[in-house]
């Protein structure tokens, strides 16, 4: 039982630790100077790594199983279940590797869910300790398979995907050189199988990572690893440029996040979202974590009588509760309520920028240069949820304001999103739209008190987004290269296998289900525990009624715009001829993945609510959600409890499925079946079309806002010190120059040597003194008897009286 | 022989002694030259290696401690001595001369004499660091400004002679204002108070006394100090470089030969900051309290200054030199947050202080391993092309894709990248500015945008592509082994520290906690002027 | 009668005994003279080169004085007025005999190795240069207003005649007319000085005016005072003969004209041993104001402070005019117009501290260490000067040019001329670890501790230190045309022979370098000097 | 008439003013040492004077000895150099001599 930490933390360091060694292997064997270009190893190898990942996790997950006797499952109410879980995050310690374990005194039963631990230490500054950690429990379980799993098959796909790369002499047709032809260059198997590794890697220690510092750490990395991968194809300048404009807008999303973060190092004075746990002499020293300080056993946030300042509990008492300590203990921390909201706004902040919400959403389009595979994995499944995955994880330190925030960012971007996708036609770029607008969802769903519901739809759409962004390679590859939906159509008998997965995916998203049965898609499930979760929350504060709204009216939507997507590529007639004939059906290393996430995608949510899945996740939950939260009395919002987002669950349930399908029924009539001519419509709503079709203008007005005017002040810096410092000197010798009258040619080599201001005017006036040296001897002599009388009445002048 | 005690003398010296034995060889024996200039670096790093040996992690004070009398009649003593802060630069600087003088083959032009000056010029590096005398240390910091003038101006670009005195300029005047200060700090501990430190009458040089008396408070006035600390901090501010004195650093860097530009960027910018750590602020706490503000905001605003100025060149050179300034930005930041409680003078929220500080030592030693790959970089693609053009490179990771791949390793470092060296420091640091002042902390952290911003920016112009755009495309072939030598011993020490930072913390933390404290103490010991006031009324 | 007798026959004793032997070196240097003159009229010993016997004379002169020296310090012999106190024995005055002979033997070599006098005039030549020296030598001993005049004179007319010695040349012989014209009159305003003061005291001897001052000033005169007004013009007046000797501003005007008209040799000896004749002296006539009253010391005092600020007018003064210097004798001329500044700021610091109204035990350290400042100063002076002087002398003998830009890139082909002429300059700059540098921190260090004095003092020290910076401009365009400009084609070759030629270069530069890596020996005896001087002891 | 120092010493100042002038107005090389000349003399004039009216005593003419045996060696050195500009020069106004300045 004691083990049983230590034997979690090592299987998941295993599944995270592989990727990476696969990572350096291909590098090595890539530099190699007599690198065989034709041989899949370096992608066998790859999979091998993150399958072997996926099976260390599943044997985690199942010990974990066993270690808890499976009450994740057997649980009915969460929130019961939750307080006794958080009175045991106390025992459990390992710090570094060692197996050394530290029984707890008191409670023996129930069984520990959460484990922490340490690594090992960055750095610790006195009290200040800067480490890497491990936080496993339900949510970092799900996440581990979920993520191998999903990786592995992406993987497995890529091996066909990117075969064409096999090869010494690769020809880039969307490059062209300046004589007119095509861009050569040896084929780079290898190069992607690495950096997909090195995604793994970074996405994993995202997941496990124990505080909030090491997340921000994997955060780095993953945007490098995306930043790889999206300019994947260096030779175009597109891809390169997106590959910028992602991490480069990350970066202003980790701009909060860094801010984030200083105001809880400075507050609190740790990052760990557990307690730690150190072992001096033997004394087991216990220093409380972020979640603990804030939220303490029972969810609640201890405030000052004036309500300005959060009072956090650092004190253990001999039965491991946390208290606040009293005002006179020098070791009483305490941080306004103001500082705690930007602290929270903060690392939503950096949510904002992975995640791809509003307004910092421009980069998810631009990012599917990179190959298929990749926006698949990186930009759908995995790292661009891991922004929701944080805001989940960090939802502790988040007060309703934070929340209502939240809310309202994932309800603009999920509108956004979901409109801007009913314009596109690159099929990748719609996809892309739908991810943006699913993750506004997520985000909803956790800011309107919905953290099951949030986390949830992370896991199914991660499902069903990569099974469709393969089908979509599937897609493109068959399509050699093409991309646009318009030049495609009826690639239902050509590619069977593909366009059944990918109808599997669409009715996925769009959330259907047979009504008054529970078989449904896994979208439905996910994104009705969403709608009753927002239902609830506008019931409880009717004034953010649009927070139900919106989206209820985005799930038609988006039903609309799936459909349109695979009516479009997949019915009707080809309408390229020419790219039809050659349309082939993709290889089973492809097709084989399609059909597994299918199976995934239709049923890895079922049950609903009372499903294996989303009890497990809700394992995890936060102490306090269940209940929610009365803000009437604190004067701010209320979040619903469980008990009254079940109570929304029908109403809710039943619009999101009316809502998909009028969506689905128009996509059928405009598209399908073709009864209105989709041409007219864009003609009647011109300017709306153009509007979307420019992506709301964001892009442009970020290029006005930010792009141009950082640009206007670095020429200004750099203009300073060539103008400024530099030139202040030329100034000083042109007015040297000009007041001396100096006729005497200057010596270019003499300029040369003067080098700034002091030296110049210096010189100037150094000039100007050959002057007196007038050569005169007759002067000379004069000057002897000028000074001496000129010095004798100096002296007198200015002699010291007194 | 190798005693921790000599070991100091001999990093400073066996470069000399290598430099003399050079005059000896044949003019035509280039190959042979260089290779016993190897030997020299290389001798002098596993010296220094040796040091760490003799180290005692855990004790924050000054080890191997060695003192000579040199000029009695002034108390000048001939004395040496480590502790954390000294000893991970030292194996810092003995690192880069190493690989710089690896890199210095392409010098063809007076070998002998730029490999005798190269030599000399690491003997006044290791002199600064190791120096306890205030004179000593003065006298090894202007040693190096001779053999540097010489190496940019003689094996430098076309406007190197600009460039040199320019250097040499910015460094005499500074050094000019320490020696004012120098001259102060001798006087002012000639009182027969401070004799109870120094043993001796008349005044002292010796570092360690003098910072003992500053600790003390009453030894130096706040006047003294803060005056002290003003010209102190602007001698070593041009050295570091901090706006607005870093003006010679651009032209210094793009004109020097590459490995010079290594140096400079890898020990002699550490200079400064160090400077900054071992004298201006313990030497007068009080002075650097009072300036901490201003520290900060100077930290600050070379940060964001030096990235947008980066962000603005067209010379690939001159944009590696500006992000060192925007580095070295977070040096002086993390030194300088040093917040205190307005009502008892006492250091408020220490910790996150010390921390900055160590982040600062960090980053001095990341940017001194990230800064000269940087600059290796360019000169490998300058040798071949022979301009530094951004705009005018493009597709070099196709046609030379090892040597891409170790520069984007580098340049990621450079960005601040988590896993390689950048990140630490500056995430440190920044991290305890919040402490310090908020508005600070929030534009400091605003840098990582703009870093992101030149460095991505410049490498999609030069390695991204179909195709490369400039002049010389024949010229362009593969790294030879000794330029991927070279990379690799740049590279990886970006990962171990990058991975593992308590391989420097460990040796700094113990010497930056006691300063910490030290300087903690000094300026609650100082009599501030308005309490005395208070006092009087 | 007897009385008489009595008296005479003391003289004689007096004169025979004591004086004539300490006279020795002296008597010497005039018997080459003599001997170096029968040379030419006897036609057996024409044969006999004359600089053979200058050169045995100055070694014989250099031998004993350096004995004298030696008893001196050994206490042998004890300091004791000379020639009925005419002339002053002691160590000061012995240290500086001993020096300007040795300065001696170093000119006469140089003048050997570049060949300056041909052999028809080599008797004439050394005549006067012994001549010179030896009136030097006298104003070093001089301890009377008789002697002050003499001794100036006397070094004054045989140099007229050494800078017109290029006959042929029109610039030599301007040069030489400008010279005997400034130096007469100012001659002449400093003996009118001298008979102004002699009379109004009553006495010539220079102990003994401090007291005759005091008896005279004591009787409540104040500042309006005439007779108090006259003497402050009087001493001013004898100020200007030295001040023109030493080139102080505003009586610098002959120096940069004589020196580029005279040969490079003679500029070189007129820049170093005549000022070093004068700075004794003035210390002498500064020092000839103590043992008086309070009001008397306060003329003195207002006295140093005018000397500190002609002394930071002519060390910005000479900086600054070197900058537009295309001849390099012209411009080395302004340098030691400046130089002459540094060193009148010990004097400055000297007399401040000794007349102010708040001596004690410290300030009397202070003085001494201005006056070992000073004769540090001159020691290094006459090395790093002499040096550059000997190498545009040697260099002119290859190029026949003394223009800067002539110089350009000839560290290419004289490694060894460039590198000792590098260590002269960096030395002149003042950089460590030069001897320039220790003993320009020796003078800065008394006028720090003379400002808690006087604040002009402040204004003087900071012009020090400005000027360190302004002194680099020019400085640098010499190294900067030798190392740093190429070697335009078609210039002439420069060969020279390495063994004398070489030997003596490295023999005058190398101390330049040693006397700043190990001062403490030199700065023990010059401490020593001052002190004999000062307190007696 | 009892004679007082001060008339002598009026007379050597006027002496030495007209020296210093002549010294700064003439352009002949000679006259320049004629005015060098004066103003030797009016420091030996009052070393006389002192040495009659001042416990300088003898000092006084003894100096004055020196001073005229100094003088006439200037005299012949200046006298020279003169000779040799004029060789160089074909003149001996001093304001010819302007080669060197700057």
């Amino acid at each position: 039982m004691e083990s049983l930490g230590n034997k979690l933390s090592t299987l998941l360091a295993i599944a995270w630790l592989l990727p990476l060694f696969g990572f350096v292997v291909e590098v090595f064997a890539m530099s190699w100077p007599n690198a065989n270009r034709k041989s899949k190893a370096a992608a066998y190898f790859a999979i091998f790594c993150i399958g072997f990942g996926f099976v260390c996790s599943s044997i985690a997950f199942y010990e974990w199983g066993e270690g808890t006797d499976w009450a994740a499952f057997k649980a009915v109410d969460h929130g019961h279940s939750e307080v006794a879980n958080a009175a045991e995050h106390g025992e459990h310690a390992a710090t570094g590797h060692d197996d050394h374990e530290h029984k707890a005194a008191t409670h023996e039963t129930p069984k520990r869910t959460v484990f922490s631990g340490t690594f090992y230490n960055l750095a610790q500054f006195g009290n200040l300790k800067l480490s890497l950690d491990y936080y496993i429990d339900s949510l970092t379980l799900a996440m581990f398979v979920m993520v191998t799993l999903i990786a592995t098959c992406i993987h497995i796909f890529a091996t066909g995907y990117m075969a064409e790369e096999l090869v010494d002499d690769y020809v880039d047709h969307q490059v062209h050189t300046h004589d007119g032809g095509h861009f050569h260059r040896p084929g780079r198997f290898y190069k992607f199988f690495s950096y997909m590794s090195l995604f793994c890697f970074a996405m994993l220690g995202l997941v496990l990572a124990g505080n909030i510092f090491q997340v921000f750490i994997f955060w780095e990395l993953v945007g490098i690893c995306s930043y790889l991968l999206i300019g994947f194809y260096v030779e175009r300048h597109s891809a390169s440029t997106a590959a910028n404009k992602a991490f480069i807008v990350n970066r202003v999303g980790d701009f909060g996040f860094i801010i984030g973060l200083m105001i809880l190092w400075t507050s609190f004075g740790t990052f760990s979202f557990d307690d730690q746990h150190e072992v001096d002499g033997n004394v087991n020293k216990v220093t409380a974590g972020l979640f603990t300080m804030v939220r303490g056993h029972d969810g609640h946030l201890d405030r000052s009588s004036d309500g300005q300042t959060v009072l956090l509990k650092n004190e253990q008492d001999v039965n491991g509760e946390w208290h606040v300590r009293k005002e006179s203990d020098p070791g009483r921390k305490t941080i306004t309520y103001t500082l705690l909201i930007v602290a929270g706004l903060g690392v939503f902040g950096g949510c904002v920028g992975k995640s791809a919400q509003f307004p910092l959403q421009t980069w998810l389009p631009d990012a599917m240069e990179g190959p298929t595979p990749v926006s698949a994995l990186v930009h759908s499944a995995t790292m661009v949820a891991a922004g929701v995955y944080l805001a989940g994880r960090f939802y502790p330190m988040f007060v309703p304001e934070v929340l209502l925030t939240i809310a309202y960012v994932g309800c603009i971007t999920a509108f956004v999103g979901a409109t801007i996708a009913i314009v596109a036609t690159d099929i990748k770029k719609v996809l892309a739209y739908s991810t943006i607008s699913q993750l506004g969802y997520m985000m909803l769903g956790l800011g309107v008190g919905g953290w099951g519901a949030g986390l949830f739809h992370l896991v199914t759409h991660a499902c069903f987004k990569s099974l469709m962004f393969l089908c979509s390679g599937s897609v493109i590859a068959g399509c050699h290269h093409e991309q646009e939906m318009t030049k495609m159509g009826g690639l239902l008998r050509k590619m069977p296998i593909t366009a059944l997965t990918m109808l599997v995916g669409v009715m996925a998203i769009a959330g259907l289900a047979i009504p008054g049965t529970s078989i449904a898609f896994s979208g439905y499930h996910s994104k009705d525990a969403i709608l009753a979760t927002a239902l609830a929350y506008t019931k409880l504060n009717p004034i953010h009624f649009l927070l139900f709204l919106v989206p209820l009216l985005t799930a038609g939507i988006t039903s609309f715009y799936m459909f349109r997507l695979w009516f479009y590529t997949f019915l009707g007639k080809p309408r390229d001829q020419h790219l039809h004939e050659h349309v082939h059906e993709s290889p089973w290393e492809m097709t084989g993945p399609l059909l597994l996430l299918a199976v995934l995608a239709a049923g890895c949510a079922i049950g609903g609510e009372d499903g294996k899945l989303f009890k497990m996740l809700t394992f995890s939950e936060p102490v306090g959600v269940g209940q929610g939260v009365d803000g009437a009395a604190a004067h701010t919002v209320s979040l619903p409890g469980h008990a009254a987002i079940h109570a929304s669950h029908s109403t809710a349930g039943s619009a999101a499925l009316l809502a998909a399908f009028i969506g689905m029924s128009i996509s059928y009539l405009v598209y399908g079946k073709g009864v209105i001519n989709p041409a007219d419509i864009k003609r009647q709503a011109a300017s709306v079309h153009a509007f979307l079709a420019n992506k709301w203008g964001f892009d442009d007005l970020y290029d006005v806002m930010f792009v141009k005017p950082a640009h206007v002040v670095a020429k200004f810096a750099a203009a300073i010190d060539k103008f400024v410092f530099d030139e202040i000197l030329h100034t000083f010798v042109r007015m040297g120059i000009a007041v001396s009258k100096w006729d005497r040619k200057f010596d270019e080599g003499v300029i040369d040597g003067i080098v700034n201001l002091m030296g110049n005017s210096t010189y100037s006036l150094g000039i100007s003194l050959r002057n007196v040296q007038t050569g005169k001897i007759r002067q000379y002599v004069t000057f002897i008897a000028v000074s001496v009388v000129t010095l004798f009445v100096l002296l007198f002048a200015l002699y010291p009286k007194g | 022989m190798f005693t921790a005690e000599t070991l100091t003398s001999w990093i400073i010296f066996v470069p000399t002694i290598f430099a003399f034995f050079l005059v000896f060889f044949e003019k035509k024996a280039v190959e042979a030259m260089r290779v016993f200039a190897l030997a020299g670096t290389v001798v002098t790093f596993f010296l220094s290696l040796a040091l760490i040996g003799q180290f005692t992690v855990g004790d924050g004070g000054m080890q191997g401690k060695i003192s000579v009398p040199w000029i009695a009649s002034w108390n000048i003593n001939y004395q040496l001595g480590y502790d954390g802060i000294s000893l991970t630069l030292v194996v810092l600087s003995a690192f880069v001369f190493l690989v710089s003088m690896l890199a210095s083959w392409g010098i063809e032009k007076h070998v002998k004499g730029y490999l005798i000056l190269f030599l000399i010029l690491e003997t006044g590096v290791m002199g600064v660091f190791f120096a306890l005398d205030f004179f000593l240390f003065y006298v090894f910091w202007e040693v190096m400004l001779l053999p540097m003038y010489f190496l940019i101006g003689v094996w430098g670009g076309p406007r190197r002679e600009y460039a040199a005195i320019k250097f040499f300029l910015y460094t005499l005047a500074g050094g000019v204002l320490m020696l004012i200060a120098l001259l102060m700090y001798y006087f002012g501990s000639a009182t027969p108070e401070a004799m109870a430190i120094t043993g001796h009458s008349g005044g002292s040089f010796d570092l360690l006394k003098l910072a003992e008396m500053a600790q003390r408070g009453d030894i130096f006035s706040p006047g003294l100090q803060v005056a002290g600390f003003i010209l102190l901090f602007i001698g070593f501010a041009i050295k570091v470089p901090t706006f607005p004195f870093h003006t010679w650093l651009p032209d210094a860097h793009v004109e020097a030969p590459t490995p010079i530009s290594m140096i400079l960027a890898g020990v002699l910018l550490k200079l400064g900051g160090y400077g900054i750590i071992r004298i201006a602020f313990p030497l007068c706490p009080y002075g650097a309290q009072v300036a901490a503000y201003a520290l900060v905001a100077i930290g600050v605003i070379s940060i964001i200054y030096g990235a947008f100025a980066a962000l603005a060149q067209t010379d690939f050179k001159r944009m590696v030199a500006y992000s060192s300034v925007s580095h070295m930005g977070y040096v002086l930041l993390g030194i300088a947050v040093w917040k205190i409680s307005e009502v008892t003078g006492v250091a408020e929220g220490r910790d996150y202080w010390l921390m900055g500080m160590n982040g600062a030592m960090f980053q001095m030693i990341a940017h001194g391993v990230s800064s000269p790959g940087m600059f290796f970089m360019v000169g490998v693609i300058y040798d071949r092309v022979h301009h530094r053009d951004l705009n005018q490179f493009g597709g070099l990771s196709g046609l030379m894709p090892n040597y891409s791949g170790m520069a984007a390793v580098i340049f990621f470092a450079g960005l601040g990248l988590p896993g390689l060296c950048g990140f630490i420091g500056e995430v440190f640091v920044v991290l305890s500015a919040w402490n310090y002042s908020k508005t600070l902390a929030i534009v400091s952290a605003g840098g990582v945008i703009l870093t992101a911003g030149y460095i991505l920016w410049a490498l999609q112009r030069v390695y991204l592509g179909p195709a490369y755009k400039g002049p010389h495309p024949e010229a362009i072939t593969p790294m030879t082994s000794r330029e991927q030598a070279i990379g690799w011993l740049l590279i990886v020490p970006c990962f171990v520290l990058g991975v593992y930072p308590n391989f420097v913390f460990n040796y700094t933390n113990d010497s930056l906690t006691k300063l910490v404290d030290t300087l903690d103490s000094g300026y609650q010991n100082t009599p501030k002027p308005n309490s005395v006031q208070t006092t009087q009324k | 009668m007897n009385e008489i007798g009595l008296l005479v026959q003391r003289l004689l004793d007096e004169t025979t005994k004591t004086s004539v032997g300490l006279f020795v070196p002296e008597l010497v240097l005039s018997g080459t003279i003599v001997a170096m003159l029968l040379c030419r009229i006897l036609p057996l010993l024409w044969r006999v080169p004359a600089q053979w016997i200058a050169l045995l004379g100055a070694f014989t002169a250099f031998a004993w004085t350096l004995c004298q020296f030696d008893q001196l310090v050994g206490g042998t012999l004890h300091a004791t007025p000379i020639f009925t106190g005419l002339l002053m024995f002691d160590q000061f005055a012995t240290f500086f005999r001993m020096f300007l002979c040795l300065f001696l033997i170093l000119t006469i070599t140089l003048t050997v190795l570049s060949g300056i006098p041909d052999r028809e005039d080599a008797p004439d030549f050394y005549t006067l240069l012994l001549g010179a020296t030896l009136g030097m030598m006298i104003m070093a001993s001089a301890n009377h207003l008789l002697m002050v005049f003499l001794g100036v004179e006397m070094a004054s007319v045989p140099s007229y005649a050494m800078v017109g010695f290029l006959k042929g040349r029109k610039k030599s012989s301007e040069a030489a007319l400008k010279y005997v014209v400034y130096g007469a009159g100012a001659a002449g305003v400093m003996l009118y000085g001298i008979s102004l003061l002699a009379g109004l005291t009553g006495t010539g001897s220079l102990p003994e005016i401090g007291h005759r001052l005091s008896l005279i000033v004591s009787q409540g005169a104040g500042i309006s005072d005439p007779i108090v007004r006259t003497i402050v013009l009087a001493s001013l007046m004898v100020l200007v003969g030295l001040a023109f000797k030493l080139s102080v501003f505003p009586f610098h005007f002959w120096c940069p004209d004589v020196f580029e008209g005279a040969a490079a040799e003679v500029a070189g000896f007129l820049s170093v041993a005549s000022k070093a004749g004068a700075f004794a002296l003035l210390v002498r006539f500064g020092l000839a104001f103590s043992g008086g009253s309070a009001a008397v010391s306060e003329i003195a005092f207002a006295l140093g402070i005018g000397i500190g600020v002609l002394a930071a007018a002519t060390a910005t003064f000479g900086n600054l005019s070197a900058y537009g210097q295309t001849n390099i004798k012209r411009m080395l001329a302004y340098s030691t117009i400046a130089h002459a500044g540094y060193m009148l700021m010990a004097v400055s610091a000297l007399m401040v501290m000794k007349f102010s109204k708040h001596g004690g035990a410290e300030s009397t350290a202070v003085t001494l260490s201005c006056i070992e400042g000073l004769i540090y100063y001159l020691f290094v002076y006459l090395f790093m000067n002499l040096g550059a002087f000997a190498i545009v002398a040697l260099v002119r003998n290859q190029i026949f040019s003394e223009e800067i830009e002539d110089y350009n890139g000839l560290a290419t082909q004289c490694p060894l001329l460039c590198f000792g002429m590098a260590l002269c300059i960096f030395s002149l700059i003042g950089l460590p670890p030069m001897g320039g540098f220790f003993a320009k921190l020796v003078i800065f260090a008394s006028v720090f501790k003379a400002t808690s004095v006087h604040w002009a003092m402040w204004f003087v020290l900071g012009a020090g230190a400005i000027n360190t910076v302004f002194g680099l401009f020019y400085y640098i365009r010499i190294l900067k045309a030798m190392y740093l400009k190429p070697r335009p084609d078609g210039a002439r070759k420069v060969s020279y022979d390495l063994m004398p030629v070489g030997l003596f270069v490295l023999m005058i530069c190398l101390p330049t370098l040693g006397l700043g890596v190990l001062p403490a020996r030199f700065a023990e005896t010059f401490n020593n000097v001052a002190s004999v001087l000062l307190t007696g002891r | 008439m009892q004679p007082t120092p001060d008339k002598f010493l009026f007379i050597s100042a006027v002496l030495f003013v007209c020296g210093v002038v002549c010294m700064t107005t003439k352009r002949n090389g000679i006259g320049i040492l004629m005015g060098v000349e004066l103003v030797l003399n009016a420091a030996n004039l009052n070393f006389i004077t002192f040495s009659r009216f001042t416990p300088l005593g003898l000092d006084g003419q003894v100096f004055s000895l020196f001073v005229i045996v100094l003088a006439a060696a200037e005299a012949a050195v200046a006298l020279a150099i003169a000779l040799n500009f004029y060789n160089n020069h074909l003149t001996i106004d001093v304001d010819r001599g302007d080669e060197l300045h700057g």
